[in-house]
C-alpha cells in the first residue's frame, strides 16, 4: 500500500490493519474537534486520536448537514429542482445552478442565448471571489489573525452587494435556472462593479503584507501538510490544492465551458504544496477572477436574448439519457451527474463536491503526525465546505 | 514596621480604583481591535454588563472541590499582585502593602493564579482544558524565565529588592529610567511581556479555534465572572510592576493610567496584526530571543 | 471517442457505447471485466482521475447501475463505465487500491443504496446516516414524504399545494 | 450501540480495577430542574437587563444560515455594537441560534449542547425550515418543527434571513428578554418528559447520558 502515511513513530498495526491503540492506557487520547468547535470548517467532525500533541489518527465525520437533495430531486419536477439545487453549498451556491442548469439543457437538447452564458460566467466568476474571500478570512482565523477575516468579509460584504443588484439576493441567488439567466444586468452595474473589483484589490494588497509577508503566518505555514503531487491523481485531488502541488489542474482550461475559451488567463500554479503554497494560489487566483469579472464585463456583447423559451415546465419530459457536467469552482472540480428516464422528474442526480475527496480521504492521510494546534490551519487550507460532501 | 490598620481600606480603594480602570481599559483595547477590523466595536461600558450578566445566571454545575478554588486562587494571585506594590509611589493612600522584599513576592504572586486556574481547570476534565493548562504552563515558564532575569538584573542594579526603592532611584528625569539605565533587562522584560498578555502570537493558551477556548472551556456563571474580574485586575497589576521597575513609576493616578495605557498598548500593537504560535515554537522564541538578552543584562550589571 | 472504443473491444468484452458529447462517452462493461479495463484506462489510457463512483436504481428493471467516471486531462475527455448488477443482493469488488478515494464513495454507495463492498476499508461504517433503521434512502422504493411524515410531527397549519393545480388556479382561474 | 460505549471494567494504572459507564454522567445525576427567579422583583429586572444587553451566542453553525454569521460580526453589521458576542464553549454561552434545518444526528448534539448551557439560556430559530420544515418539508432526514424539540423563544423567517432580519431578532429577544418572559431553559425543565419523549422518537439511537448539563 503505497498510499499510507508515514507511521513509523507510531503504534504498531494489529494484525487486521488496525492501530494497537489502548485508550485505557492513558497514553492516547481521543479529541473530537467539531462539530461544535469555532476551528471546524462548517458542521463536521474530526475525531482525533493523539499522543501527547502529535495526531496518531483522524476521522473525518460528516452528514450532520445530510438533507437528501439527491433523493428529494428524484420527487420533484425539472424546474422544481432549480431553486433547492442552490442550497447544497452555500457559500459558492452558484456551481450548482450552472452545472444544474447546463445538464438540463444537455439532455433536453436546449441551447441557452449567447449573452447568458456571459452572465453566468460573471456570476460564476463572482461567486468565486467571494468564496475565495471567504477562505482567506477562515485561514488567518484559524491560526488566531482575527482582523484579516474582518477585512475580507468588508469586501466580500461589497461583493454581496453587486449580487444583491444583479439578483436580488445575497447568498441563494436562484439566477441561472434552465435555458438561460432570470435578468439582465442593471444601469451602471460596470461602474459599482468596477469601484467594488479596485476595492478588493485595496484590501489584498493590504492583506498580502499583513498575512503573506508575515513572519509567524510563514513559521505556521510553511511545510505544514505537505501533498506529495503523485497523490493528486489517486486521491481525486483537484482545484487550487491540486494547483499549489504544481499540477495545473484548472477545468476552465483543461475543457472549457461557458466563455471561457474567449478570455485570457492562465491558470495559477504553486510549488511547494503546503498551506502557505495553497493559500498564495487561492490569493493570486483571486486576482485572477477580478482581472477576469473585468474581461467579462468590457467583451460582453451589449444585447442579445437572456431566455430560452421553455416548453411549459409544469409537464417538462426529458428522454432517457445521463450526462456528467464539470466547472471549476474555488475549490476544484464541481460537478452534476444527470440521468433521466424519460419522465418529469430526474432519475438520479448526483452532486461531485471537490470537498468529497478532500474532507475524507485526503484529510485523514494528511493529518497524521501533525500537531493538534495545526488541525485547523490544514483543514481550513484544503478550502472544504461540508454541505457538498453529504448534500 | 509597624502596621497600619489605615492601609487596609487604602488598599481596597486601590483595587476598587484599579477595577474600574481595567473594565474600562479591556474595553477600550478591544474598541481599539475592533478599530483595525474597521468596525465600532463594543460599547465602553459592555464589561460591567457581563460582568452582571454572569452573576446574574441562575444554575451553576461543579466538577469537584478544586473546581471552585481554581478562579479563586486566580483572582487572589490578581490581587495579591496588586496589592503588593507600590500602586503610585510617593502617595501614603496607594503604596498598598509594599514592604522590603516586595519583588520576589509579586514574582510568585505572577505564577500563582496561572497554577491555581490549572489545578481548577484540570479537575474540570474537559480535555481542551488539560491541553490549554499544559500549554499554558510551559509557555508561561519559558515567558517567565527573561522577566525573572530582568527582575535579578534590576535588583543587582538598584541593590535592593524593594520596589518602593527601586522607584525611588529612578526619579528625577526620564533618562533615571531603568529603561534607559538598563536598555537590555526591558527589552528581555517586555518580550516576556507580550508572552503574558494572552493576546497574539503567544495566545495558543486560549486559541479558540483550536481548543476552544483552553482552562477555562468548562467555567461558567458566578466562576466565569470571577475570572472576568481577574482578568481586568491581572494585566493592570502586572503592568504596574513593570511600570515600577523599568519605567520610573508613577506619582498620581493621571500618570498612572497614561503609563498603564501606554505598555498595553504594546502587546496590542503586536496582537492585532499577527497569527498565533504554536507552543513549542513561541517557547523557542523565548529561549532564543529573550533569555541571552536578559543574561547579557545581569552581565552587564 | 470512437478510436478509443474500438482498441478497447479488441482487448475486453463491451457493452454499448453512448456517446454524450465530442468528450464524454458511456460504456457498458460487464462486472468481472471492470478491474482489469480500470487499470489499463488509468495506466495506459490516461485516464488518471476518478471523478465520482456512484448508483443509479433502475428498480423496474431490478438492476443497479454502478457509474465510474474517469477523467483523462492531457486529452481532455471523459469516460463512464456503466456496471450494471442485479437489483437484490448487489454486491461489487472494491477498487479502493486503485484509487483510494473510492473507499469514501463506496461507503456512501453501501450506506444509501445498500450495495456491498467486501474488503473496502471501513465500508460498514456509518457515514452520512446515523442510526438509520429504514431501507437505504437512496432506493427508489423508499418514500421519504412517506417517511417524514410517519416520523416527524409537521406543523398542522402547514399548506401543501401541487404546483400544477396551483399554477393554474393562479393563470387560468376560469377554465376547469 | 457502539463498542465503546457499552459498560466495561478497566484496570487503572495502580492495578485497581473498577467498573466505567460511558453512558452515566458522574457530576449530574439529577434532571434539570426549574431555576427561580430573583426574589426581589427590582433585582429580578436588573438582572433581566444585563442579561438583554450582554447577549453570548454559541458558536455552533447547525446548517446554511451560520454562513450570514461572519457578516454579523463584520464591519458592515457588527453585532458587537448591541453586546452580542460569540462564545466558543456551551457553557458560556446564553443563546443558542438554531441557523437552519437539523438533520437528526446535528439534532443529537444540538440537543447536548443546550442542556450544557447554564439557565437562563434562550433559542432562536433561523429560517423557514426551523419553522416548518421548509424547502426540507419532505426530507428523510431533517426534522419540521424545532419546538418539538427544543424550547424557542423566538423565530427569524426567511431562506435565509438577511444579516438585518438577524439584528432585528436580536431586538426583539431583547425585549422578550427584558420583560422577563424568556423562561426557556426553565420550561424545558418543567415538560422535560415530553421533550425527551419527541427527541428519543426522532433520534433512533439514543447513546448518549439521558441529560447532559
Amino acid at each position: 500500500m503505497g498510499y499510507q502515511p508515514d507511521r513509523s513513530q507510531y503504534p504498531q498495526q494489529r494484525e487486521d490493519g488496525s492501530l494497537d491503540i489502548d485508550l485505557t492506557s492513558g497514553k492516547y487520547l481521543k479529541l473530537w474537534q467539531g462539530p461544535q468547535h469555532p476551528g471546524i470548517t462548517g458542521n463536521m467532525s474530526v475525531e482525533l486520536t493523539v499522543c501527547g500533541d502529535e495526531v496518531v489518527e483522524g476521522k473525518t465525520h460528516v452528514g450532520y448537514l445530510h438533507r437528501g437533495f439527491e433523493k428529494l430531486m428524484e420527487r420533484r419536477s425539472f424546474i422544481q429542482c432549480f431553486p433547492i439545487v442552490c442550497r447544497i453549498c452555500v457559500p459558492e451556491p452558484d456551481f450548482n445552478e450552472y452545472c444544474y442548469a447546463a445538464a438540463v439543457e444537455e439532455l433536453a437538447g436546449i441551447q441557452s442565448p449567447e449573452r447568458a452564458d456571459w452572465i453566468r460566467t460573471l456570476i460564476l466568476e463572482m461567486g468565486r471571489i467571494n468564496s475565495y474571500l471567504m477562505y482567506l478570512g477562515g485561514q488567518a482565523g484559524s491560526l488566531g489573525q482575527g482582523v484579516i477575516g474582518q477585512w475580507t468579509t468588508y469586501v466580500r460584504d461589497l461583493m454581496l452587494d453587486r449580487f444583491e443588484e444583479l439578483t436580488g439576493a445575497r447568498i441563494y441567488h436562484m439566477f441561472i435556472l434552465p435555458g438561460g439567466v432570470r435578468g439582465d444586468l442593471p444601469d451602471g452595474f460596470n461602474k459599482r462593479m468596477e469601484e467594488t473589483l479596485c476595492e478588493i484589490e485595496n484590501v489584498l494588497k493590504d492583506v498580502y503584507e499583513t498575512m503573506f509577508c508575515n513572519a509567524v503566518f510563514k513559521k505556521r505555514t510553511v511545510g505544514l501538510g505537505y501533498i506529495d503531487p503523485e497523490l493528486i491523481e489517486p486521491y481525486g485531488v483537484t482545484g487550487p490544492t491540486a494547483r499549489a502541488a504544481g499540477v495545473a489542474k484548472d477545468v476552465r482550461k483543461d475543457q472549457p465551458y461557458l466563455v471561457y475559451p474567449e478570455l485570457e488567463f492562465e491558470p495559477v500554479v504553486g510549488t511547494d504544496s503546503d498551506v502557505y503554497a495553497r493559500a498564495d494560489v487561492r490569493r493570486r487566483d483571486l486576482l485572477m477572477s477580478v482581472d477576469l469579472v473585468r474581461q467579462i464585463l468590457s467583451k460582453m456583447p451589449n444585447d442579445g436574448k437572456l431566455m430560452t423559451k421553455l416548453p411549459n415546465v409544469l409537464h417538462w419530459k426529458i428522454p432517457r439519457g445521463e450526462t456528467y457536467i464539470r466547472g471549476e469552482c474555488s475549490r476544484g472540480e464541481y460537478g452534476y451527474y444527470l440521468v433521466t428516464d424519460g419522465s418529469g422528474f430526474p432519475r438520479r442526480v448526483n452532486v461531485r463536491g471537490p470537498s468529497y475527496t478532500h474532507a475524507v480521504a485526503l484529510l485523514e492521510r494528511l493529518i497524521v503526525n501533525i500537531n493538534i494546534s495545526d488541525v485547523a490551519g490544514l483543514m481550513v487550507s484544503l478550502h472544504t465546505y461540508p454541505p457538498e460532501i453529504e448534500r | 514596621m509597624e502596621f497600619e490598620w489605615i492601609k487596609i481600606p487604602y488598599s481596597l480603594l486601590t483595587l476598587f480604583i484599579v477595577i474600574n480602570f481595567g473594565l474600562l481599559l479591556t474595553a477600550l483595547i478591544q474598541k481599539i481591535g475592533a478599530r483595525v477590523g474597521r468596525r465600532h466595536g463594543i460599547p465602553i461600558y459592555q464589561n460591567y454588563i457581563d460582568l452582571i450578566k454572569n452573576y446574574a445566571i441562575r444554575s451553576s454545575i461543579t466538577h469537584g472541590f478544586m473546581f471552585y478554588l481554581g478562579p479563586v486562587f486566580r483572582l487572589s494571585g490578581g490581587v495579591g499582585l496588586l496589592l503588593f506594590v507600590p500602586t503610585i509611589y510617593g502617595s501614603e493612600m496607594f503604596s498598598n502593602l509594599s514592604f522590603a522584599g516586595d519583588l520576589i513576592l509579586a514574582l510568585y504572586f505572577v505564577f500563582f493564579g496561572a497554577l491555581g486556574m490549572a489545578l481548577g481547570a484540570g479537575e474540570s476534565g474537559h480535555p481542551h482544558a488539560a491541553i490549554g493548562v499544559s500549554r499554558g504552563l510551559s509557555q508561561m515558564t519559558a515567558a517567565e524565565l527573561p522577566f525573572a532575569l530582568a527582575v535579578f538584573s534590576v535588583a543587582l542594579q538598584y541593590q535592593t529588592l524593594s520596589v518602593t526603592d527601586i522607584v525611588a532611584a529612578q526619579q528625577g528625569g526620564v533618562l533615571n529610567w531603568t529603561l534607559f539605565t538598563n536598555p537590555f533587562a526591558v527589552t528581555a522584560a517586555m518580550f516576556s511581556f507580550l508572552g503574558s498578555m494572552m493576546r497574539p502570537p503567544f495566545d495558543v493558551v486560549l486559541a479558540p479555534q483550536e481548543i476552544p477556548i483552553g482552562p477555562p472551556t468548562e467555567y461558567h456563571s458566578s466562576y466565569l465572572a470571577l475570572m472576568q474580574t481577574n482578568r481586568v485586575i491581572f494585566p493592570v497589576a502586572k503592568i504596574v510592576i513593570y511600570m515600577n521597575l523599568f519605567f520610573g513609576g508613577a506619582a498620581s493616578w493621571p500618570v498612572f493610567f497614561l503609563k498603564v495605557f501606554l505598555i498595553y498598548m504594546v502587546s496590542v500593537f503586536v496582537g492585532v496584526a499577527f497569527p498565533r504560535f504554536r507552543v513549542e515554537q513561541s517557547i523557542r522564541w523565548f529561549l532564543i530571543w529573550a533569555m541571552p538578552l536578559g543574561i547579557l543584562a545581569i552581565v552587564l550589571v | 471517442m470512437q478510436t478509443l472504443y474500438t482498441k478497447l473491444k479488441q482487448l475486453f468484452k463491451l457493452g454499448e457505447l453512448t456517446e454524450q458529447r465530442q468528450d464524454l462517452a458511456f460504456i457498458t462493461v460487464a462486472q468481472e471485466q471492470l478491474r482489469p479495463l480500470l487499470l489499463h484506462l488509468r495506466d495506459r489510457e490516461g485516464f488518471t482521475h476518478l471523478v465520482l463512483l456512484t448508483a443509479v436504481d433502475w428498480m423496474e428493471e431490478g438492476q443497479f447501475q454502478l457509474t465510474y467516471l474517469l477523467n483523462d486531462r492531457a486529452g481532455a475527455r471523459d469516460i463512464g463505465l456503466r456496471v450494471m448488477l442485479p437489483r437484490d443482493s448487489a454486491t461489487m469488488d472494491s477498487i479502493h487500491d486503485i484509487w483510494p478515494t473510492a473507499a469514501t464513495y463506496q461507503r456512501e454507495l453501501r450506506e444509501m443504496f445498500g450495495i456491498g463492498f467486501p474488503d473496502s476499508p471501513g465500508v460498514n461504517d456509518e457515514f452520512i446516516l446515523e442510526g438509520w433503521n429504514d431501507i437505504p434512502p437512496y432506493r427508489r422504493d423508499f418514500d421519504t414524504l412517506k417517511y417524514s411524515e410517519e416520523n416527524y410531527s409537521h406543523r398542522p397549519d402547514r399548506e401543501t399545494t401541487d404546483p400544477a393545480q396551483h399554477m393554474k388556479q393562479q393563470l387560468y382561474p376560469d377554465e376547469g | 450501540m457502539k463498542e465503546e460505549l457499552k459498560k466495561r471494567v478497566i484496570k487503572g494504572p495502580d492495578g485497581f480495577e473498577f467498573e466505567v459507564d460511558p453512558l452515566q454522567d458522574y457530576y449530574c445525576e439529577a434532571p434539570p430542574t426549574v431555576q427561580p427567579a430573583a426574589y426581589q422583583k427590582i433585582v429580578e429586572k436588573i438582572f433581566n437587563w444585563a442579561r438583554s444587553e450582554s447577549i453570548w451566542i454559541l458558536g455552533f453553525g447547525t446548517g446554511c444560515g451560520a454562513i450570514e454569521m461572519r457578516p454579523l460580526m463584520t464591519p458592515r453589521f457588527d453585532a458587537y455594537r448591541f453586546g452580542v458576542q460569540w462564545r466558543p464553549t456551551p457553557r458560556q454561552a446564553n443563546l443558542f441560534i438554531i441557523s437552519g434545518y437539523l438533520s437528526t444526528k446535528t439534532l443529537k448534539r444540538a440537543i447536548r449542547s443546550y442542556e450544557q448551557m447554564q439557565n437562563p439560556k434562550y433559542v432562536i430559530g433561523l429560517g423557514s425550515c426551523t419553522i416548518n420544515g421548509g424547502m426540507y418539508w419532505d426530507s428523510y432526514n431533517t426534522i419540521k418543527r424545532l419546538d418539538d424539540y427544543l424550547p424557542v423563544d423566538l423565530y427569524i423567517a426567511g431562506c435565509m434571513p438577511r444579516p438585518e432580519a438577524l439584528l432585528a431578532g436580536f431586538e426583539e429577544m431583547k425585549k422578550i428578554i427584558r420583560a422577563g418572559k424568556a423562561e426557556g431553559g426553565n420550561l424545558y425543565a418543567e415538560n422535560f418528559d415530553w421533550y425527551k419523549a419527541n427527541q428519543k422518537k426522532v433520534i433512533h439511537d439514543w447513546d448518549m447520558p439521558e441529560h447532559s448539563w
